[in-house]
């Protein structure tokens, strides 16, 4: 009936559009009351990297309502999720951070999950002096605390952790001089976050003697990867890098494995280290390895919490069926970080809501030892963190390589150190041209 | 049929050896022009001219290259051999916009108008080649970009009121009546001030009255704006009134040329066409 | 477990790599006629140029999967055919929607429109397969092979293979169709002549309902085929957008040309990408970017369009005024 | 009653070719410009100003630019994100490398000027191949001019991401761009281009270059045999309708999203404009805007609503069903009212003239 009425009366649509637009306006009061922490959180639980956001953003929320449940908020400030689906979209993540700012009595910290959206929020954040927490991806340079006050990208970077992964290669290998006339392949998206690394493995490859050829996978064909894998084949490359994000990852493997590429010569940043990326080839996927800076599986205590406030209460986050799988743990991660700084803030400003500027101060100067996190029972999940006024990227070593064992991730390595003495040059360099292009001065740091 | 019509014309055809003083030079003359489409020949080896001011004709059973020879007159199709001569120059083959540059427009057996725009528009596109404002000057409606579109709104108002279209000046001709297209598709053919007028079967699928109105604007184009013009048209009556001169063609080929009384009793087209065949 | 140098064993300019290209490109190729294939149908007995094609592979996938799951308590053979069959009346259901709800309304309109409204109907789909079944990647194993067969020293997978010997039958199966089934005969006068077709005695509606069905049953085969190898994942409906250069090539009418189109566009953008892109690095300039793969498919789809605009199996389109 | 056409009669031909003949539309279009540049930035709230009007304005911009080619001439196209790109990646280059003083509206215009050399390149072959076809070629240059500004570090000043972000630069001492620009100095800059490309889109609608963009569309052949050129008249609705796409482009990376990077003139950016096109309504310029609002607010409203009763659904449902929505409604429009939103509005003044009256 309603249906056959708008058919005929094209102005009732009108109306309902019209609708729209006024109703637009009423939100942005804001719906959050003034004594909860607001966190928003820019998900993509829709799309071709929804495999990956939606594991994400469960951990995310999870982490959060874990800490309402158990302990009542931080001291009694309770945090309250905003969730703003930005399917991977850099226009709809800067749409998502202008409303979800204001809300309630204003963000605390954004964590895009995404480069491009990071990218985008840069300067806006730092202007409305909300910090971005963009654990181990965005731009790499913002770990220049002196000229990005308000991004963050500890515990490690994308040219840190390229740098611990050809230490592990070395590792394997016998030592960095066994490293000179190697030959590796980098496989990536080709895509802001794929050429992330590019520079320092340029460096890389000129202090080691090695040589690496780049395999750019186009997003828009991302599953079409015959062409890279016959190159490879033809290459014979000793290793294999792969910085891949959402259904490259599985393509990728599967291929690897139908040409029977060494599955333990196969190493993935920790974008590429989901389950989505060695479920889709079954059995060809075991011994793939890849990066990461948190731990795998669900053997912490803090899980053990999660599961009887959260689970077990029936307030998990979307199909509660995300449990444990590596970029789940990333979310909690992420959370566990930001809920550490809140407390830190707190101490300083009292126990109420943080604001993003106090937040700020709070993640600048982070400095969580392992016992501190012990205590919180998440020992082995994350790796220490110290931050500085200069060091956004937290302290060395913060790089774990697992490995597919069929069934799930294992760690099979110590914390690898990065070789931050290489990367930090470029990195400052590249910041300091920023800035000239911004005409932005270095903050004092001293 | 139509009274004023024959007479005026009666007067041109019983005029002997000699033209009317509206008839001049010949203006366009096809040489030997033959076109095929893949194997079939549409038109073998014909030849004839118009002269200016004539009313020329060009009539024959379906199928015998009618439309294909207007097709070749004016450009659009490109013919293996043979060449148009027109104003002083050979074209061989003739371009669409040499055609219509040099003052060649037509009307469409199947009306070709702009079906989504106004009555308005599609006869000013009528005028496109006589406009000569420069893209900046029509982007901001300055200089010539806004003189010109007054001036030949004018100009086409004026068409408008010669075929009496006033009431529909904005409306769609998507929406129009078959008769009433007809008309305008006439309009935007006038608007472009042609010398030579090609009509393809302009009256087609037309009542009586409908059939008058038209026999009245194409005698009145050719009087008094002096156009010259040339005409497919299947109703003999018309053909017969209006026209000075009559081409048959016949499969293709040249049957017959002359005035009309001479074609009429042509035993070959009495034969072929008009005693024989029925369309 | 043989290693991967000594598999490798070819020599990187044998004529063996070139046949390895090769053979993976068509291969790659007969994936995209599998796509190319439905919108022929559709585009034969309906001038609807079908840009959903593409998400109904996914949708047809998306529903495979998740009628397997429904069914995993039956034996594997009962549980596949079952879901097979289940999935193939969502594609006929979805075929009388259709027919129903966008074409009939539109009949007689532009083609440009119906053209438009099938986009419509592809982002519907994708948001209602996701909104039933959930976004997230679903592995598909249905026991197609997974090893490697050498040709001499060329290395072909499996699984392509078997993709291959499935288009193969699904081409023969069709064409049976079309000239032994009394439907089958009409959906190609249908083609021909709209009028004609109706001689027959079948309303132009149920030839709709058909053609779309069997299309759908071309996106189940394909979304099957593409799922196992790369999961059913909302990926594929952006890879689908190549079969579009594939139906260039070969016409939009024609059903060989789907596939030979689709075979010339897989080796060609192969080839291209791996000997094309290294004779330029070595001869022209060693910093040309690769991935060329991207657009390469569209550019000589677009080449070939200046040269031969009906494709090359469609006919020649003759103006009249 | 409120509104009339009737008792208003025209004295004179420039009377009856303004732009908006009818005083009522007239004083209508101006009042909404004149709020558009005054009220909303004084009182409109942040959110408004940055986060809505901007890209809203930015993509009417783009779908003018589609309708030219797509309404107005006929040439469907699925290129439009590629062509953005164009114009976002040259003017930053341009904005990067030119001296101080030259003001930032030059690099957009250049930015524009270059998406319409590539237009052109990429309208070539629109002489031969025709309707789906040309759609299907388009794809080509989505698809190469996104490889190609990826590929060549050149247009990023050879940025290690090939994400710059947008320099910052002033007009009259305020910020535009950049970290410092204010929301209403940002806004009313990308007004001052919608307004300019708006006045010239209608311009050249009513002009002899409109008119032979309509002739082609609606019959290329008899729009030939009097004297409309095709090919030029195809490139020219290619160059300026890449122009407008190019500085939309230009300002979405300087203005809206802060950087230059691909995935904004993705695939789908492309089919977004489409829709707007659609559901705007087919060559009009009125319908840019509503497309563009439609297309951008729907998804921020459906988020809205359950919120506005109390109910709490999870973002990846309402995701889905805006896919849904959108393609419902581009189903709907197509079916019910072709035409788009701009009839829908013209209805609705129909309807205004008759009030109180029904008929």
């Amino acid at each position: 009936m309603l249906v056959r009425r708008l058919m005929t009366k094209p102005k009732a649509l009108m109306g309902l559009a019209l609708g729209a637009a006024v109703g637009v306006s009423a939100f942005a009061a804001g719906t959050a009351s003034a004594q909860e922490q607001v966190i928003p959180s820019t998900v993509y639980r829709t799309g071709p990297y929804a495999p990956g956001g939606v594991s994400l953003a469960d951990g995310y929320a999870d982490y959060f309502t874990l800490i309402n449940e158990r302990d009542g908020g931080v001291n009694g400030v309770k945090f309250k999720v905003v969730e703003c689906e930005t399917g991977y979209n850099t226009d709809r993540g800067v749409e998502c951070y202008d409303r979800t700012k204001n809300e309630g009595g204003g963000a605390t910290v954004y964590s895009p999950w995404s480069t491009g959206i990071t990218y985008a929020l840069i300067e806006k954040a730092t202007q409305d002096k909300i910090p971005i927490l963009s654990m181990g991806y965005g731009r790499t340079s913002a770990a220049a605390g002196q000229y990005f006050p308000y991004v963050f990208n500890f515990p490690s970077t994308y040219w840190n952790q390229a740098t611990a992964i050809v230490q592990y290669i070395a590792n394997q290998e016998g030592g960095l001089d066994a490293l000179r006339g190697k030959n590796f392949a980098y496989i990536y998206l080709d895509h802001p976050y794929g050429k992330e690394p590019l520079p320092t493995l340029d460096v890389l490859a000129a202090k080691f003697g090695f040589s690496y050829d780049r395999y750019p996978v186009p997003p828009a064909s991302m599953t079409e990867q015959k062409s890279i894998w016959l190159k490879i084949r033809r290459q014979r490359p000793d290793y294999a890098i792969m910085w891949g994000w959402g259904a490259m990852n599985g393509t990728a493997v599967n291929e690897a494995a139908a040409i029977k590429f060494p599955m333990d010569k196969f190493i993935g940043n920790w974008w590429a280290a989901g389950e989505d990326a060695v479920e889709a080839a079954g059995g060809g996927g075991v011994g793939y390895k890849a990066a990461t800076f948190h731990g795998a599986g669900d053997d912490y205590p803090v899980y053990a919490d999660l599961k009887k406030h959260v689970y077990d209460a029936g307030k998990a986050a979307g199909k509660g069926d995300q449990w444990g799988r590596v970029l789940y743990n990333r979310g909690v991660a992420n959370a566990f970080y930001v809920v550490e700084a809140i407390k830190l803030a707190q101490t300083k400003y009292g126990n109420r809501v943080i604001t993003g500027e106090e937040m700020q101060w709070a993640l600048e100067n982070l400095d969580l030892s392992a016992a501190d996190i012990e205590a919180a029972g998440a020992k082995g999940l994350v790796p220490p963190v110290t931050v500085t006024c200069e060091n956004h990227e937290g302290q060395n070593p913060a790089v774990l390589i697992q490995q597919w064992n069929g069934k799930e991730y294992e760690i099979i390595s110590d914390w690898i150190p990065a070789m931050a003495d290489l990367t930090r040059p470029i990195l400052e360099e590249e910041a300091a041209n920023y800035a000239k292009e911004q005409g932005l001065e270095a903050r004092s740091c001293s | 049929m139509n009274d004023t019509a024959s007479t005026a014309r009666d007067s041109a055809s019983t005029d002997p050896g000699g033209k009317p003083g509206r008839i001049g030079d010949v203006i366009l003359r096809v040489e030997n022009i033959t076109m095929r489409f893949g194997g079939v020949k549409a038109i073998s080896d014909v030849s004839f001219d118009i002269r200016k001011g004539e009313v020329r004709s060009i009539i024959g059973p379906n199928g015998a290259g009618k439309s294909s020879m207007l097709n070749v007159v004016n450009g659009f199709y490109q013919p293996q051999e043979g060449s148009i001569w027109y104003n002083g120059k050979t074209y061989s083959p003739m371009r669409p916009h040499d055609a219509a540059s040099n003052g060649i427009a037509r009307t469409f057996q199947n009306i070709a108008l702009f079906k989504g725009m106004t009555t308005l528009d599609n006869i000013m596109t009528g005028r496109i080649l006589k406009q000569k404002a420069s893209l900046l000057e029509q982007a901001f409606y300055i200089g010539r970009g806004r003189s010109e579109e007054l001036e030949h709104r004018e100009f086409v108002e004026e068409v408008i009121d010669f075929l009496e279209i006033q009431a529909i000046r904005k409306t769609p001709v998507g929406r129009l009546p078959y008769g009433l297209q007809k008309r305008v598709e006439l309009g935007r053919a006038l608007a472009a001030q042609p010398t030579l007028l090609l009509l393809d079967e302009p009256m087609a699928g037309m009542n009586l009255e409908e059939k008058e109105d038209m026999s009245r604007f194409i005698i009145d184009v050719n009087e008094h704006f002096g156009t010259t013009i040339a005409l497919i048209e299947h109703d003999m009556g018309v053909v017969m009134d209006l026209s000075d001169r009559v081409v048959v063609l016949d499969h293709g080929s040249l049957l017959a040329d002359g005035t009309p009384d001479e074609v009429r009793k042509n035993q070959a087209v009495i034969d072929a066409y008009l005693g024989v065949a029925h369309d | 477990m043989e290693t991967f140098a000594n598999l490798l064993g070819v020599d990187p300019f044998s004529i063996w790599f070139f046949f390895e290209v090769l053979i993976g490109g068509l291969m790659a190729g007969v994936m995209y006629s599998l796509v190319a294939l439905g919108f022929v149908l559709i585009f034969k007995a309906s001038s609807v140029f079908n840009f959903a094609q593409g998400v109904m592979v996914l949708f047809a996938a998306l529903n495979f999967v998740g009628f397997l799951e429904v069914f995993s308590d039956l034996p594997v053979v009962l549980q596949v055919a079952l879901a097979f069959i289940v999935t193939m009346a969502v594609m006929i259901l979805l075929a009388l929607v259709v027919e129903r709800v966008v074409l009939r309304p539109l009949v007689n309109q532009a083609h440009i429109s119906l053209f438009m409204a099938t986009i419509g109907i592809a982002i519907f789909l994708e948001g209602f397969g996701e909104l039933i079944w959930g976004s997230n990647i679903k592995p598909l194993d249905i026991g197609i092979p997974d090893d490697v067969t050498f040709v001499g020293d060329a290395m072909i997978q499996d699984s392509d293979l078997f993709a291959a010997i499935v288009a193969s039958i699904l081409v023969v199966t069709l064409a049976l169709f079309f000239h032994y089934t009394r439907i089958g005969r009409a959906l190609r006068a249908v083609a021909d002549d709209h009028q004609a077709a109706l001689s027959i005695g079948i309303p132009l509606n149920h030839i709709w309902i058909i053609v779309w069905s069997v299309a759908g049953f071309v996106a189940l085969v394909a979304g099957i085929m593409w799922g196992s190898k790369l999961g059913v994942q909302f990926s594929l409906s952006i890879l689908a957008l190549k079969a579009l250069p594939v139906l260039i090539l070969g016409g939009f009418t024609s059903i060989p040309g789907a596939i030979v189109g689709g075979l010339i566009i897989g080796a060609g953008e192969k080839l291209a990408e791996i000997f094309l892109v290294d004779a330029i690095q070595t001869y022209i300039y060693s910093g040309f970017p690769a991935a060329i793969e991207e657009w390469f498919a569209y550019i000589l789809a677009l080449g070939f369009l200046v040269f031969r605009p009906q494709g090359l199996f469609g006919e020649k389109i003759i103006e009249r005024v | 009653m409120f509104y009339r056409e009737a008792g208003q009669f025209k004295t004179s031909y420039a009377a009856d070719q303004q732009m908006l003949p009818i005083p009522m539309d007239r004083y209508f279009v101006i009042g909404v410009v004149l709020v558009a540049a005054i009220l909303i930035p004084a009182f409109g709230s942040q959110y408004w100003i940055e986060s809505i009007m901007v890209p809203v304005l930015i993509l009417s911009i783009a779908a003018m630019g589609l309708n030219i080619l797509t309404g107005y001439a006929g040439q469907l196209s699925l290129g439009t994100g590629g062509f953005m790109a164009a114009g976002a990646y040259m003017s930053y280059k341009v904005a990067t490398n030119m001296p101080d003083f030259l003001p930032v509206w030059i690099p957009v215009l250049v930015g524009g000027l270059f998406a319409a050399a590539v237009g052109i390149a990429f309208g070539l072959p629109s002489l031969r191949i025709k309707g789906f076809y040309l759609a299907v070629a388009t794809l080509a240059a989505q698809f190469f001019l996104l490889w190609l500004f990826q590929s060549i570090p050149w247009f990023v000043n050879n940025s290690v991401s090939g994400v710059p972000s947008a320099p910052p630069t002033t007009i009259l001492g305020y910020h535009v761009t950049g970290a410092q620009a204010i929301p209403e100095a940002k806004y009313l800059f990308v007004l001052t281009f919608v307004v300019i490309l708006a006045i010239i889109a209608r311009n050249m609608a009513r002009s002899r270059v409109g008119r032979s963009w309509m002739a082609i569309r609606d019959m290329d052949i008899a729009a030939e045999l009097i004297g409309i050129r095709p090919l030029q008249t195809k490139l020219s609705a290619f160059a300026i309708s890449s122009f407008y796409c190019g500085v939309a482009g230009a300002l979405w990376s300087f203005c809206y999203i802060n950087t230059v990077e691909p995935t904004a003139f993705d695939i789908g950016r492309s089919f977004d404009v489409l829709f707007m096109v659609i559901i705007g309504g087919l060559g009009s310029v009125l319908g840019a805007f509503l497309g563009a609002a439609f297309i951008f607010l729907l998804p921020i409203f459906l988020n809205n609503v359950p919120g506005w009763f109390g109910l709490e659904i999870a973002t990846d449902i309402v995701a889905h069903l805006e896919f849904m929505i959108f393609g419902a409604a581009i189903i709907f429009f197509l079916i019910v009212e072709p035409h788009g939103l701009a009839r829908l509005w013209q209805i609705a003044k129909e309807k205004l003239r008759l009030w109180p009256f029904p008929h």
